[in-house]
Formats: C-alpha cells, structure tokens, sequence
C-alpha cells in the first residue's frame, strides 16, 4: 500500500476565497460520511496503537531495526500534536547519567516512591538505557541545556540523586511527527481502537473506526503495540468540568479496557493517584516551580516541609483542613521567576500564562494557590497499567505495551521513550519470526455490527454523552477513590452493570460522541478494575492513594505483593491474584 | 469558551480542524473555525500551529 | 382594584383541541409579551412577598385582623403549590401542649440545639403560640392524627420533651391558598422581587418583574412582610445538579439580599449547615424514620448512637472516613414499615417512591445511604436571617419578617405560621397608623432601567446561567463552608467582584433567565454575608457548621454574642457588628 | 429528564404549567406539556395535580 501526501503550499497570494472553497469541501466530505459502514482493511507487520511519546518512538525504531517492515499507527488524534506531550515537556525525569549517578541508586529512590510495589527489572532497565535515549533525542535537535561546565542541567525530585534532566523542547512532538514520517511509517489518524484481534491468547491486530467520517478500520498485525496511555479522564475534577484534567483526557483508559478485554494481565489498579496542581486549572508547575526554591506554605502560613517533593505531603495539609496550600516565590530573584516563567509559558502547558493573566496574578507577589486534582491511573506518574517484563511483553502473545498503559512505576517520560524502543524491538523479532495470524471474520462483524447499533440505537437518547460521564466520574469521586473501604467499593459495584445498563439511554449523533461513547465504556471499565483491586488489598499502601479506612495501616509482612487482575475465561468477571514482587522487592 | 479569530487573518486553511488534541473544532459555514464540540483541554495546539497567528482560544468558563 | 377569576370548568365533553386553542392562545399572550417595560402599577396596605407558609398565613390573619385593609401577596411561584411545603408536610416540629410540655422546656431544648445562640423572646413566643397555631389549622381541615387515648401524636427530636406532632396533610398549601383567596387577599403570581421600596430607612414596597411576560411591577405599601425563604442554593449539591437541594430551590437568599440592600440587620450567617439525608436526591426522611425505630449504622457495621436525632454526629462519621452510613430498618415490623413508607411517599417529597423504585431497594431489606446535602441558610433549619424582635419587626421601620427569611433558630414550619400571624397582627397595627410612605420615583426608573439594560446587554452572553451559577456555587464549596479559615474565607472575598463583573457574559433571553441572573445576585450577597459573618467569629460554634481550623475551639467566655450585619451607610461595604444575646443567652 | 404526556389523556389544560414550583413547563406546539428549562426540583407537583392524571415526571439523570 502506497500513502499519498498531499501538501498544498499556502501563500498569501492565494485568495482568501479558494481556501474557503477548498476547505469546505474537503470538510463537507468528512463530515458527510456519516455511517460506520466504510471500511478500511490493513494488514502490517507492527502495529503501534497510539502516537504519542511511547508509540511514536516504537514505530521509528521498528523502522530503524528493519526498514522492511510494516508499520501503522493508529492515533486517535493528530499525529503531529497527540498524546501527553503535544506542546513538549521542560525535563526528562529520569536520566542516568554515567559517572554522576547509577540505575542502582536510581532503584533505591524508585522504590521509596513506590513503597516497594516495584519490579527490578523494568525499571532497572530503563535507567540503564535512559542515557542512551537523552543522546538519541539530542541527535534529533531536541536542546538538553548545559551549565557552565558544560554539565547538563540536572535537578532532585528523587529522595536520592539528581536525576531530573532540564530539557528546552516546545516541538518535541512535532519532532517525533517528522521522524514518523521520515521513516515511512503509515498513520492513520483520527481513528480509536475499539477492540483487539484476539485468537486463541494472540493478539493480531485491532479494530475501531475514524471519529470524523466512521469509516470502520480493521488492521492485521504481526506483532501490537499498546501505547495509548493511562485514564486521567478518572474521578471528577474540582471545577466540575470534565476535560480539566492534569493529564491529555484523550487518555480514557482506552489501553487497559482492550487489553483486559483482550485477556491481558493488569496491576496496580488500587493505586488512584492525584497530584496537588494549579487549583481550577489543574496545569503542572510542581518540579518546575520547587526545584528553582519555591516554597509551599499552608493556609496558617507555615512552611511545609518537603524532604524532597513529596505530593502525599501537600495533600496532607488540605485533607487535614489547613489547606488552602500555596506555592509562593516572592523570596526568589527575579532572573529565577523569568526563568520559570519561560518555562511555564512555553512548554508542556502554556496557557498557564492566560490563566496568570486572567487571574490578575504575578509571581513576584501573588501566591499560586494548589488544588487536588482528579484522581488518575496512570504509568507515569503512577503504579497502574498492563503487567509487562522489561521486554514490554504483556502477559498475552504478540502484544507489547509502552509508556503510560504499561505498569512500569513512575516511569514518566523516560519510561515512554525507553520502552518505545525496546517494544520496537520486541515486536519487529517477533514479528520476524510469525506470520499474520487467524482472524475470525465473526470478530470483525460483530464488532462492526455492535458499533452500527449504536449509532442506530442511540440516536434520539435522553442523555448527552457528558451528562453521562460526569455522573460516572462522580460516583467514581464518591466511591472509588480514598479514603476507601469495602462497603465504598462495594456500592460501586452495585452502580456498575446499572452504568453499562444506562448507556442505551445516551445520545449519539455523530461518530465523534460515538468515540466518547466508547470513551465512557473504557472509563467504566477502568474503574472496575480498580475498585476490584483496591477491595482485594486488605491493607493501606502508597500514602493516601491507597488509604482504607477498614485497613488504615501498611502490611508488609502480608502484602508487599502485586494485586494483579484478569478477566476469568469463564465468568467474564475480574480476577484477582496476588503475585510476589519480583526479586522480592529488593535487589 | 469560545475560539476568537480575526477573520481579516484567517485563511480557512483548517490547520487548526487538523491539529485540534481533542478533535472539537470545525470551520463554519463561512470557512472559520469554531468550537464544534464544547471538550476543550486548553491545550494550545490551535493557537500555537496556525500559521496566520488569526487564532486564540479562551479558557473555559469553569477553569479560568 | 378588583380582581378576576375566571375558572372554566373541564368537562370531558368539550373537545380536546377547544383546549388546545384556547390554551395555546394564553400562552402566546403569555410567551409573546417579552419585555420588561410593560408596568403593573400597585398600591396596598399591606405587602407581603413570598406566599409560602409563613406568607400566605401573614395574609389571611392581616385580612382577619382588619378586614378593610387590602393585602397583596407577591410570590415567584405560583400560589396553591409555591414555597418549601408545595407537597405538605407530615409533621408541626416544634408543639408545646398545655399539661404535657413547656414553653420554658422548649427553651432548654432549643438553647441545647444551637449552643446558645438564641435570643430569649421570639423563640419563647413561638413555643407560647404553637398550640393555638396547631388549632388554627385543624380548625381549616388540617389532620392532627391522635393515638387511642385521643392525643395528638407527638414524638421526640429534641434533647428534653416531645415538641414533634404527627401530621397528615398533603394538601396543607392548597389549603393556605384557599383561605388566601376567600380572604380576599390579591395574588401576583410568577413575580420575582428584586428591590424594596425604601425612604430614609422606611420600606414603603417593594419592585420586581413577572418572569413571565417580563411586566415590571412596582407595588407601594403601608407595610411590608417579607416572607420569601432561606438560601437553598448555597454550596453545590454533590450530584453537581443545581436544583437538587434539600430545601426548595426557589429560595436563593432573595430576601436575604433584599433586606440587606435596604439597609436592615441579618445575623447567624456563619453557620452553614447541612444534613446528611438520602444520598444523591437529598430528600428527608431523618425525623420520619429515627423517630420510629429506624437505626442508623456506618460503613464499619457500626450503630451511631444518637442520644437525640443529631445530625452533627452523622456527619462525623462521614468526614472521619466511616461513611458511607445508612437508616436501617430491617429489624421493624411490618407495619411501622407501612407507616414509614406511607408517609414518605404521599407528603413533602413523595418522588421518593419513584427514586426507590427505580434504584430496587425495599426497606424491609435494603439500607438507606445517607448523604451530605449541599450547605444552606436558614431560618427554619439553621440559624441565619434577618434581624427581628419577637413581633418580627426588623430594623427598618414598616418591614417585617417572617419563616425561614428571618433569624429566630431552628423555628421549623411551626415558626413560619407563628411568625407569620405575628407579622401580620403587627403590621396592621402599623398600616392603621401609617400612610403610604414617599416613594422617590426615581427609584423605580434606575430599578426599571437596570433590568431593561440586562436584558439589552445580555441577549448574546457566552455563558449560560446555569454554567455561571455552577461556578459561584462550587466556589462557595471550595471556599465558604467547612472547615473554614481566614484564607479560605478572603479566597471567596477575591472571587466576590470577579463573579460579579462576569455576570455581564452571561447569556440572558427571556425573563424567566433574568429571575435566574437575579436569584445569582441573590445568591453572591448571601454567600458575601455569611463569609463576612464567618471571618468576624474567631471561634468553632454550633459543631462543624461554623468549625474554623484557625479557631478550632469553641470559646463562650468571649463568643456568647451574635455576629450582626449591616451594609454600611457610606461604604456600601458589609458592616460587623458583635450583639450581646438577648437575656444573656439565659432566662 | 423528561415529562412522559400520555397524549390521549391530556387535554392541554394547562394546569402543570400553572403550578410547576419552578416555572420550567410549557406547551408546545401540540398543545402538550414538556420542560422548557432544565431546573426541575421534581417537586411531583405537575404529576400530583394533573386532572386527567397524564402526566408522570422522570427523575433528573444527575440525581435518579
């Protein structure tokens, strides 16, 4: 299959008018094939689901280790712009770097973080090769800066050495895009993965359809890789609005719901996380801000102690009702506010500069008052995601998971790129050594057909999609998130099948609530898993993310284990094991 | 939470349609861009990427 | 002026669509009459605003009490179902029966149940009155059921004496309503007031629109009763649902605000309260149930003891991480089933047949989960109001106050009827003795003037009134209500002016969205009171609803006063005052 | 959150929109009852006194 690109130069000659005719009838052809029905039939060597920092460092380096190969993204928004990352990031998190640290003392500090919920050889893998991938990115033009030794700029987030590599890259995404393209990769955009191909415990490929014109896409695969992030679209933000949240909401758990549904072994589900953020807005300033010698002081006006930057002990304060908490830095000089200004306003999160506008508020005087954000499940900045080895080999054949979907702890950015290689890798050996597999074409149908019943069903319900979701993830706030305990978790569990049950109710017009539709399904089924894990820890583990109120202390004698799910063959109900932590959570 | 765009600039050139992280705006009847579906992340893609600087977006009532 | 009823009788025999025509023209007429700049003229001895209990009994004893004098009842509703018992109630809450209780009993039990801060008079006058009141209304059909000794049934909710009587009266407002019109008493329905009349601290009447057909009505009175509820609409419901509060949200502060712009005293806006009742639709049954044997149990299993039916000990459990809690009723017979659900599903809040339907639960089985409703103020479930003696005069001369709008605590429905034959007694006394006061017309203009320029200004706002209002709510929950602080409390104060200079975006296109931007007003003056009244009491009182985090303690030596507000002469800004309580909070 | 009408019942008589406590019913063009604005308290009083007895009110999704 050859992939056209056409590329119209814009010029300002051109009138004004001709680009309004061209548009409207490139949009007016979107937006009139409005049936799932059309249907686009791939067939690849690796497929890489979602193109974001994970999935698009997969699909380059599947084309580096065999240029031969097949590769497809499909990414449920725009390449050049998707994922967590679109607008770039100020800092790799996690960079070993030969002679100044060790992966050994990298694995010390994780495993405080972690409280021991931490496998050895994931993450030991990762600082092992994060150096190489700061080198790899630097070829590429990303700007690590230097100090005057010609150091890089390093900072410590970590209890024990500084890892945290500054990084000056707005168009680090659009670096990715181009390098993807460069490649000869083939992206299918606007797409969400509904369903993978699973035969017989092997993962050959995937299903789901274009949110613009419902075309339904099927693509055939060697070898699948899962890059599409965690679930921040989880508990209902403090603002009430839905898509004001820490992380991108196109993140709703979309990778765990298909992998469990798929038969995948899942873990750390238990593990809810928030972080204390910009109030309202829900932006990032944390490391950015504390590094550089901001404070954090409580509502009495006392300093809050942060041994290095512990989030449980902000949360802390506001739960125990001295919040509000702020983040003040009038004390700092003003070459450091400029510094982290420029840092704020032009990287990962910019519009925090409209936000300071609007509010009235300079840096120089006002504080920044922190909120709790909405609770998350994530890889990143969390323990939760797909079971993987350090091979990023899931539990089912044929299937890898990268980035945040994968439960590698706290791997942040660091963790997308290494394991975006290494699953590139993984995948293009395997897919060397297998055919495409069995596809039953009853799969296909059903799927499909499940999806047209839905658009025809659902056309005239009483609900709109957000309607729907905000009552989700509200009674995810009340039930699912700490303080937890059994009879929260259970009265979850009663709300379940009465959601799934609700959903004929929504409104669906269009393919793109169709994708939200979709959306909620996955939300919903993330919150199974976590409230089927959280009840299954008889014990509190990771501060407060994990606080039972029936089991208010730590357990290690007992639970220094993975809770680890699946869905039962039989039953079609959750599985819980429990698995002992890879070298026993020591090394 | 609307899209302001100076239309003096604006070439419908549909980069922001393209762009958009969570697939909300669209160009209307008369080639310009508004926000179709009301899911927006404020992520800046739509001001950042057009290449007429004709775009800015406003946060969202409930956030800002 | 003489006022019109016409009634057509329905007849099964005139054709369906003879009603259609007719219908679909009054409500053309009504619908098409879309500007405020039509003028109802009135003049009137005796205005009463609000026909809810405490309203409609006002008007009734004023045409009793002179026959002679005209009484005109401004109500935002309509008047055979408007204000807090639209669908009765099933039981006067506060009954002193000669020979079996006291007034000064009563006393001991109230001054218990508001940790003293309680004036002595009006409430002993309301324990004085509450028997002859409960004759008034048998007298009118009300059922007082009796047991088979023939006495009234009375159950105990207070700390000393059985002050509760049974009652059984769905249809107590038609009722009201009835005897208002044979009263002869005129009835301006679906007329929100916006702006009393007054002239060098009289009120002389008061001015608002039909919201409607948007006629601007101005309506000058000897005296004038105001008789329209508490602030429902406080803090956000934790549905996120706006108008899924406890109490009728109908009620947004508007006569707070209203008193409070002319220039009278309010005092109790601190303590924001709430109660833990049916999680999610936050209809009552507290009373009902715990009264009858109904337990109450948390998330451990555990029975809360209630020493009496006490709400702040429920609550406790929640924020102490034991919820959820639950009314458990499975150990009741059968017939005190029957009764429970009898009364339940016919009286106040009847849709809770419907909601226990549509959620399968029996109470014979399932338990009850109870939840924090919104916060709110009021004079009938809490402390806060307007300023009054015990003949419910307030600081301005010719107004009065009456029900859940003024401050006698915890007065229930049995102090809206009793204050509101005070009210009415007092102010014919003061309309015998009194002319139409000054009226500048002016006034009237500016008032007329401003609502022409919302509606001129605002036809094309960007944000919807309910949008709006779910910030100003969610903000009083961030900021307003417990646990509270002085940070806290300046955050809503920086919010204040910001909120009130937004409102010009939001979108307002007819008149019935113009009652929902006044009722905002109303709901930002009440939440801008009670964060001033919350900031000047540097103490804890009355439990968790005024708990202050900087002032965690409780301190009688200094604290035994009321907290009184006044918006100031010159500054327009809100006043504070500390008042001694009456009797020294003893008797 | 809708009203149910059971269209042969109903006379449009108008009464519901009469005393709805929250001034949110109205007829449309058939004549028959719906909720115009999105703030019922489902008070239940438009269901209560119906006098044909056609008119049965749906909880808000939010609370039901």
């Amino acid at each position: 299959m050859i992939v056209i690109i056409i590329k119209i130069k814009l010029t300002k000659f051109i009138t004004k008018n001709l680009y309004l005719n061209i548009n409207l009838q490139i949009m007016s052809f979107i937006e009139t094939k409005t049936k799932v029905g059309e249907l686009m039939n791939l067939e690849t060597d690796i497929l890489v689901i979602g193109g974001g920092s994970a999935g698009t460092m997969a699909a380059i380096v599947a084309k580096e280790q065999n240029p031969d190969s097949d590769v497809v993204i499909i990414e449920k928004g725009e390449i050049n712009r998707s994922g967590s990352i679109a607008m770039g990031m100020d800092a790799l998190n996690i960079v070993v770097q030969p002679g100044i640290t060790t992966p050994e003392l990298y694995m010390n500090s994780a495993r405080i973080a972690t409280e021991g919920i931490l496998d050895y050889k994931p993450s030991f893998v990762m600082a092992e090769r994060s150096y190489s991938m700061l080198k790899r990115l630097e070829g590429w033009g990303i700007r690590f800066p230097r100090d005057d030794e010609n150091k890089y700029i390093s900072l410590q987030v970590h209890a024990k050495g500084s890892f945290l590599i500054e990084m000056d890259s707005p168009e680090l995404k659009l670096v990715l895009a181009e390098k993807v393209k460069e490649a000869g990769v083939r992206v299918i955009n606007r797409t969400i993965v509904t369903k993978l191909l699973v035969d017989r415990g092997q993962v050959n490929g995937a299903m789901g359809f274009n949110l613009r014109t419902g075309e339904f896409v099927v693509c055939k695969a060697k070898a699948t890789i899962l890059a599409n992030g965690g679930c921040a679209r989880f508990s209902l933000p403090n603002s009430g609005y839905l898509y004001g949240t820490f992380d991108y909401p196109g993140n709703a758990g979309d990778g765990y719901s298909l992998a469990y549904q798929a038969g995948a072994q899942l873990t750390g589900f238990e593990y809810t996380n928030c972080s204390p953020l910009i109030k309202d807005i829900n932006c990032p300033l944390l490391y950015i801000t504390l590094t550089r010698g901001a404070e954090v002081v409580n509502a009495l006006g006392e300093t809050i102690d942060l041994e290095y930057v512990s989030t449980q002990n902000m949360l802390k304060e506001l739960r125990e009702g001295r919040g509000p908490i702020f983040i003040k830095m009038n004390h700092l000089p003003e070459e450091r506010i400029q510094e982290i200004e420029r840092i704020l306003f032009t990287v990962e999160r910019p519009i925090q500069k409209k936000f300071w506008e609007n509010r009235g508020i300079d840096f120089r005087e006002g504080l920044i008052e922190l909120g709790e954000t909405e609770y998350q499940l994530c890889g990143g900045h969390g323990l939760t995601g797909i079971v993987v080895n350090e091979k990023t080999e899931t539990t089912l054949k044929g299937l890898y998971a990268a980035g945040d979907v994968a439960c590698v702890p706290l791997q942040h950015l660091t963790g997308a790129f290494v394991f975006g290689e290494v699953a590139a890798e993984e995948a293009v050996k395997f897919a060397s050594n297998n055919d495409l597999g069995e596809v039953d074409q009853n799969l296909i149908k059903n799927e499909e057909q499940r999806l047209l019943n839905v658009m025809d069903n659902n056309k005239s319900g009483s609900i709109s999609v957000q309607d729907f979701e905000y009552k989700v993830r509200r009674t995810i706030s009340d039930y699912a998130i700490p303080p937890k305990n059994e009879i929260k978790l259970k009265r979850f569990l009663w709300w379940l099948p009465r959601f799934r049950d609700d959903m004929k109710d929504i409104q669906v017009t269009d393919h793109h609530e169709l994708s939200r539709y979709e959306e909620i399904q996955f939300i919903l089924d993330s919150a199974e898993l976590s409230v089927h894990a959280s009840l299954a820890r008889e014990e509190s583990r990771w501060g407060w993310f994990h606080h039972r109120t029936d089991y208010p202390e730590k357990d290690d004698a007992n639970w220094l284990k993975h809770v680890v799910l699946e869905k039962g063959l039989k039953s079609g109900e959750v599985q819980t094991l429990l698995v002992d932590i890879e070298n026993g959570g020591e090394h | 939470m609307p899209l302001i765009v100076d239309e003096d600039l604006c070439t419908s050139c549909g980069v922001c349609v393209d762009r958009c992280t969570m697939d909300i705006i669209r160009l209307n009847d008369d080639g310009f861009p508004y926000k179709k579906y009301d899911e927006c992340w404020y992520c800046g893609v739509c001001e950042e990427d057009c290449p007429e600087n004709a775009l800015i977006i406003d946060l969202p009532f409930q956030v800002k």
